[in-house]
């Protein structure tokens, strides 16, 4: 079956493969690296908010040019001339550093990479059902993300109103906006190419015996996550496409008409709502919260089976609740809008469904701890990760009811309770999870393992310095800090905290610094990581059963599923774990 | 000298939540507070058990794990509690909090209103002046200095009217009526201290009303305590000197005054930190400092690169001092049409 | 060219009774229903709210698309559509009842029924793109050619008039830096008073005078707008399916000869996909020329 | 679906009445629009109009009939979604007390 493969030519196989498990680690790899580099960005930011107006010091500042943040400034009070980052800068680098972070790291990564890799196996499939769509949708992704980083250095610099690109300031703002909003569309039809292909894949390429309830909570949670990108993504494409003429054909879908910009009146025809760009935008960005949660439960779930040994507490569960999830989300984005001027009756009915939503999340979160009862919890790295993603989703969870009720929100709106809200989600939240992923499949994609003490150390300093950085944000946030400050001092509130401030940005260094291990482990497990067979955490989902790394078409024989997928610790059986595929 | 006590503990910044000067602020104060409460019971609860597991069920312990799952109607029904009192939260705390935020504005007679009006990047304030009525406003008489608002001369209606830009005045306990809107993009009229939030929105006017508590004026707060108990070290570090102004001279050794009454400290973080120094080499490291002025109207929402310093000043007086601000007020730029 | 095989390529799936390509394209049209959704959303909200007298452009006497774009070119184009939609239809089927000539020469049809729309289509921009509007600062009297004007209601009741003129520009006179001196503007033959109206007169003007000056593209107002960007998606998503249909043309006969099956499902996607855009067009034309 | 080439035979006539019921229906829509009915009207049955339209093209073009459920339970939700983003963004024009669109040229407080 797979003697072909072996006569492709170098780039056939790793460039342009319509392989998916090449897809998913070009995927996997790219989508690191832009992690690393919107990580970068923020690492800038912090410097200027721990110490704002200070010179940067050596290596960002000489990393950063002219195009890139705006000017560079002379430090009024010591007179020394050095690379301060600037207003517009530090805008540019925030809007990038979320647009970044959310599509073209979190994204591709959790289900361009992992999904990629790991759901046709999970399914048994031989490949994705449209294996040239697949490669389509990695190389566009990786050109609306270059595109992307391409405003970096157009004239005024990158895109600089916020991931949120609010109008009219979007409308008003540097080239780097179109540019923004052209990659934007790019990465939509990326992942909209991506989504048909999961769906179809998960729905249609099961092997025999694979019913829907014995699929892995991860293909659950992928192919729930697919359905949000392929319905809430096309608002945002057209408002994508609005904006684009907003700014370059005169119209003004966003203007209502009669700006004063800097005392001149903007010449357009008016009549545009800004508002609709909000109900677009978060038509979209809501359920993409979930996007980047739900791969993330998926593999945690994964991981956890597998690591205590027994099946997961409430399979089916999981289950209606991720689907639920996926429901809801699209009915309470108007849950960012609060402030806008919303009335009682939408507020009542976006505070209800925000209430609701926290529903399922906390089912979900409740049947991963519970099946912890009874285990034999094995500490590994992917373990780590995955255990200590529970408590810190739970904490980001439970800080947004705060933000869904209004009254709460008019004080917490805009601040950096929100931020905390949202990075303890995604950051400790679903970057465990990735990290969790990363090192669990990694003997599958190489055939090796990676190693187990770099990856504890890995852990360790991630786990402490991730809390150093977004734990002040809540108290920064209760005392009325607003997000995208660049000098927060500015304000009297601010300046009361600032010490909060600086204790963050040290986190922030030393979380970049714990990351070092696993760069190191990364790279070099893949030439001197421990050999292992197929199977080498004893798990029990088919994946497991193809041989390490897979052959182009997966597997040596078809596979037939006898079980469900978390058949640990079965009694009267031999092994604590009977795989799925039978023969 | 009552109100003097009073003063005393109008909160501090930095400690939790900002001072809450607003009649009905406490309510989303209360609202927060139970919600956190709620979600550490919550938290810790589930941390116990979390841990709990984790030091029981460890692997080196040996013995095989267990194959059916743990029966129990606990998670039920903590799942039930936790949606029973997510729905007392919404339906008793919130509604009626976000309710009275925006349906029953204060009866016109009694309110004093006054416009908000965003721009990059400072707020302007529209008075109505004595009539109580609003001038008609048009783009084409905007003057960047002296009428940024575009007051129509013509109109009688603006002749009394008063503009102020970067400086809101109110009265304390009287209902204030802000109409908020914007000449360019997005901004979000913002007072920490009096739990008010509202986006500006160009081409949309939307009103919030608030209460200042009374006794909560800007002269008493000056002369509260707790106001500023941050503030009094000079170990304090300079992001906090920043906004204050020494309540007296000092002087080094050979009398060189270091800082003076009234005088803001530096721009940046190395100015701050020099005048500390001195201080201290002058054995002066315990000095009374209050905040220039304890209240801002600040921007909540990212309206461009100066977006961080878009703030308005925010002065109250009781009733008599409102009306002498109001009278010093002349609004002579109007008349030089 | 891969050594593996993909299942349900060709056959249905029992669960979906699809195969493969053909529950893909459904999904794609399910995305496609939800960006199209969000453009005819936006159509709605503008509409709703756009204060008196602005909609379709500053200066209609009723609301509806047909003051300013022309009905008898859209029920062609609609016509056009349709037909090509029961080529196409009809294409498939002979091509599942073994007839490969018969199929292509259908497809054929269908691809010059879409040109043809792709053609009126052209003629319809065109003449917006050169038609304008012009709203004066004050009212506007010059030999004898008068200013229009309607007093409109914002939204918060101040009432507001606006001054304009619709026609085309004859000529735009410079001076010697290239700066506009005047425009020799023609007035639109009038016939909203009663029948024959006046003859229409060219008449100079001066920029200072003028408050706003557009065509009838896409800048012109917020219904030019929507106009030009939704037929605009449409157009684009025509071409596609001109590009892809013609693809299977030209290559068809490969592939038929060797899978014929898999030959058909193709173009039944292609199909799906080209009804879809009929469909789309059946909504638009009520939406934006009727109403 | 994949039906033999006999069935399929059949269908043809189909085909061709939908064909014609479709043009038919254009021409009723625009005869109406002339008639310059009021905007409510008009709004009712262009829609309706349209919206057999749509239909028909659904059910026997694209063959939306003969599919199973599961395709009818993926559209239905599209649809659902699609409901919410038309309403929602217009309920939040009914709510807000002052104008949604008034231009700024008037500025105007009053
Ligand atoms: C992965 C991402 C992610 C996730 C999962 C969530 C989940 C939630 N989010 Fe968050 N959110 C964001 C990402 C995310 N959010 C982002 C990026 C923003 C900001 C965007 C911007 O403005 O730039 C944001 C902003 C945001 C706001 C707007 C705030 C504002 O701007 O003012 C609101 C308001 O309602 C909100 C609410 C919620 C709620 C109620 C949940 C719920 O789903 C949470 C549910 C979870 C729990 C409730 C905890 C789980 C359970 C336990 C702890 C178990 C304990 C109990 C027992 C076992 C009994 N979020
Ligand atoms: C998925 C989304 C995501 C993620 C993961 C993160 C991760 C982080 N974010 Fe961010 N953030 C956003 C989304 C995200 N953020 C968004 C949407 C905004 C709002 C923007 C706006 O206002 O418009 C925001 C804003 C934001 C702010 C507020 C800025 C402001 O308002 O002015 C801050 C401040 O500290 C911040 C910090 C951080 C930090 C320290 C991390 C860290 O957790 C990062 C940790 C990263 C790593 C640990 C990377 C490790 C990986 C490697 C080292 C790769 C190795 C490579 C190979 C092996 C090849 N983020
Ligand atoms: Cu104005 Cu921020
Ligand atoms: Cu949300």
């Amino acid at each position: 079956m797979s003697d072909h493969s072996h006569e492709l030519p170098f780039w056939k196989k790793y460039i342009f493969s319509v392989d998916h498990k090449v897809i998913g680690i070009q995927y996997t790899v790219t989508a690191l690296l832009f992690l690393a580099f919107g990580f970068g960005l923020m690492l800038v930011m912090r410097y200027q908010l721990a110490y704002p107006n200070q010179p940067l010091p050596g290596v960002f500042a000489s990393v950063l040019s002219e195009p890139v943040v705006g000017e560079v400034t002379v430090n009024e009070a010591t007179g020394e001339t050095g690379k301060v980052l600037t207003g517009d800068g530090y805008n540019a680098f925030g809007a990038m550093h979320g647009t970044i972070m959310v599509f073209l790291a979190i994204v591709p990564l959790a289900v361009g990479g992992f999904g990629n890799f790991v759901l046709p196996l999970q399914c048994g499939a031989p490949d994705m059902a449209f294996p040239r769509l697949n490669m389509a949708s990695y190389w566009t992704y990786l050109c609306g993300g270059i595109l992307m980083l391409f405003g970096f250095f157009v004239k005024g610099g990158a895109a600089n109103s916020g991931w949120t690109s609010y109008p009219p300031l979007s409308l008003i703002a540097t080239t780097g906006q179109t540019i923004w909003l052209l990659g934007m569309v790019i990465l939509i039809t990326s992942s909209l190419l991506g989504s048909v292909n999961f769906i179809v894949t998960a729905v249609q390429l099961r092997v025999q015996g694979l019913s829907f309830f014995r699929l892995p909570f991860f293909v659950w949670a992928q192919l729930v996550t697919s359905f949000l990108l392929l319905l809430a993504f096309p608002p945002l494409e057209a408002a994508g496409l609005l904006q684009l003429m907003d700014r370059v054909a005169g119209t003004s879908f966003f203007d209502p008409g009669g700006l004063i910009i800097s005392g001149v009146e903007r010449n357009s025809a008016g009549g545009g709502s800004p508002l609709l760009w909000q109900h677009l935008f978060w038509f979209l960005a809501h359920p993409e919260v979930y996007v980047l949660i739900l791969p993330g439960l998926g593999i945690i779930a994964e991981v956890i089976a597998n690591n205590t040994r027994k099946p997961l507490w409430g399979y089916k569960s999981l289950v209606y609740s991720a689907i639920f999830l996926g429901f809801m989300s699209f009915i309470v984005w108007a849950h960012h809008m609060y402030l806008t001027g919303m009335g009682t009756t939408l507020s009542t009915f976006f505070q209800a469904t925000t209430m609701i939503i926290s529903v399922p999340s906390v089912i979900i979160l409740t049947c991963l701890v519970i099946s912890l009862w009874g285990a034999r919890i094995r500490f590994n790295t992917p373990m780590l990760f995955a255990l200590s993603f529970l408590p810190m989703f739970a904490i980001g969870g439970l800080t947004g009811l705060p933000l869904g009720l209004t009254a709460s929100d008019i004080h917490l709106h805009d601040t950096y309770y929100v931020i905390g809200h949202f990075h303890y989600v995604v950051a400790p939240g679903t970057i465990f999870a990735m990290f969790a992923g990363v090192y669990y499949w990694y003997p599958k994609a190489s055939g090796r393992m990676m190693n187990e003490w770099l990856g504890r150390i890995h852990w360790f300093g991630s786990f402490v310095f991730i809390n150093a950085v977004f734990m002040p944000f809540f108290f920064l946030g209760m005392a009325g800090v607003l997000r995208r400050q660049f000098d927060q001092t500015e304000t009297l509130h601010g300046a009361a905290v600032q010490g909060l401030t600086v204790m963050a940005t040290w986190g922030a260094i030393g979380l970049a610094l714990a990351q070092i291990p696993f760069v190191i482990n990364f790279f070099w497990s893949m030439f001197a990581g421990q050999r292992v067979g197929a199977n080498p955490w004893k798990a029990t989902t088919l994946e497991w059963t193809a041989p390490s790394p897979p052959p182009h078409g997966n597997f040596d024989a078809v596979p037939v599923v006898a079980r469900g997928p978390y058949e640990y610790s079965v009694p009267g059986e031999s092994e604590d774990f009977s795989m799925q595929a039978t023969a | 000298m009552e109100l003097l006590a009073q003063a005393a503990d109008f909160g501090t910044y930095g400690k939790w939540m900002p001072p809450n000067l607003s009649v009905r602020g406490g309510a989303i104060d209360q609202l927060i507070e139970i919600l956190h409460y709620f979600m550490a019971v919550l938290f810790v609860g589930w941390g116990i058990f979390f841990v709990y597991c984790l030091v029981r069920f460890r692997s080196g312990k040996g013995g095989s794990a267990q194959y059916h799952p743990v029966k129990g109607k606990a998670s039920k029904y903590a799942e039930v509690g936790v949606a029973i009192f997510e729905a007392v939260l919404l339906l008793g705390f919130s509604m009626p909090v976000w309710g009275e935020y925006k349906n029953d504005p204060p009866p016109a007679d009694k309110r004093v209103e006054v416009r908000a009006i965003g721009e990059q990047f400072q707020w302007n304030f529209h008075y109505p002046g004595p009539d109580g009525k609003f001038g008609r406003t048009n783009a084409k008489f905007i003057d960047n200095v002296s009428n940024t608002i575009g007051l129509d001369p013509d109109d009688p209606n603006g002749k009394d009217d008063i503009q102020t830009i970067g400086a809101l005045h109110l009265p304390v306990g009287r209902p204030i009526y802000v109409r908020i809107t914007s000449k360019d993009v997005i901004h979000s009229f913002a007072i920490p201290t009096m739990r008010v939030k509202q986006d500006a929105i160009p081409g949309m006017e939307v009103p919030v009303w608030f209460q200042i508590k009374e006794g909560a004026t800007t002269a008493n707060l000056l002369k509260s305590k707790s106001m500023n108990e941050d503030f009094d070290t000079a170990k304090t570090n300079w992001y906090r000197v920043r906004h204050l102004v020494a309540s007296k001279d000092y002087a080094d050794k050979s009398g060189q005054i270091i800082l003076a009454e009234g005088a803001g400290i530096g721009l940046s973080r190395d100015a701050g930190e020099k005048k500390l120094k001195q201080l201290r080499e002058a054995g002066i490291d315990s000095i009374n400092m209050h905040p220039e002025n304890p209240l801002e109207v600040i921007c909540a929402q990212l309206c461009g690169n100066s977006h961080f310093k878009m703030k308005a000043q925010l002065y109250t007086y009781d009733d008599a001092g409102f009306e002498a601000w109001k009278k010093s007020t002349v609004p002579e730029v109007i008349e030089e049409f | 060219m891969s050594a593996t095989v993909i299942p349900y390529d060709v056959k249905p799936h029992p669960l979906t009774g699809m195969y493969n390509g053909k529950f893909g394209i459904w999904l794609f049209l399910a995305s496609e229903i939800m960006l199209f959704g969000a453009l005819f959303s936006t159509y709605v909200l503008l509409r709703v709210g756009a204060p008196e007298g602005t909609w379709p452009i500053a200066g209609s006497p009723t609301t509806r698309g047909d003051n300013i774009l022309q009905v008898p070119l859209a029920a062609l184009n609609t016509a056009f559509l349709i037909t090509s939609s029961v080529t196409m239809v009809l294409a498939w089927a002979n091509l599942k009842m073994g007839s490969f000539k018969k199929g292509q020469q259908f497809l054929l049809v269908t691809v010059l029924l879409a040109g043809a729309f792709l053609v009126v289509k052209y003629f319809e921009y065109n003449s917006k793109l050169h038609h304008y509007a012009v709203t004066f600062n004050e009212h506007f009297d010059r030999d004898g050619v008068e200013s229009k004007s309607f007093k409109g209601l914002t939204q918060a009741g101040t009432e507001k008039t606006i001054h304009y003129l619709w026609g085309h520009v004859e000529e735009t006179k410079k001076d010697a830096d290239g700066a506009i001196q005047s425009y020799l503007f023609m007035p639109d033959h009038d016939t909203s008073h009663g029948g024959e109206g006046h003859e229409p007169k060219a008449v100079e003007i001066h920029p200072a005078e003028i408050a706003r000056m557009t065509t009838f593209g896409p800048g012109g107002s917020s219904f030019l707008g929507c106009y030009f960007v939704i037929t605009g998606l449409h157009g684009l998503h025509i071409v596609g399916g001109i590009v892809v249909m013609l693809w299977f043309l030209l290559t068809g006969s490969k592939m038929w000869k060797t899978q014929p099956d898999k030959y058909a499902n193709r173009i039944e996607c292609t199909g799906l996909y080209w009804h879809f855009v009929d469909l789309v067009w059946i909504f638009l034309f009520p939406v934006l020329y009727l109403l | 679906m994949g039906s033999s080439a006999h069935e399929i035979q059949g269908h043809l006539k189909k085909y061709y009445m939908v064909f014609g019921a479709l043009l038919v229906l254009t021409g009723v829509t625009v005869a109406v629009a002339e008639f310059h009915v009021s905007i409510g009207m008009a709004i009712v049955v262009a829609l309706f109009v349209a919206s057999i339209k749509g239909t028909l093209v659904a059910c026997y073009f694209m063959h939306l009939m003969e599919e199973k459920s599961m395709l009818i339970w993926i559209l239905a939700l599209c649809a659902l979604f699609f409901l919410m983003l038309l309403l929602v963004p217009m309920f939040t024009i009914g709510e807000q007390d002052a104008g949604l669109m008034e231009r700024m040229r008037g500025l105007s407080p009053n």
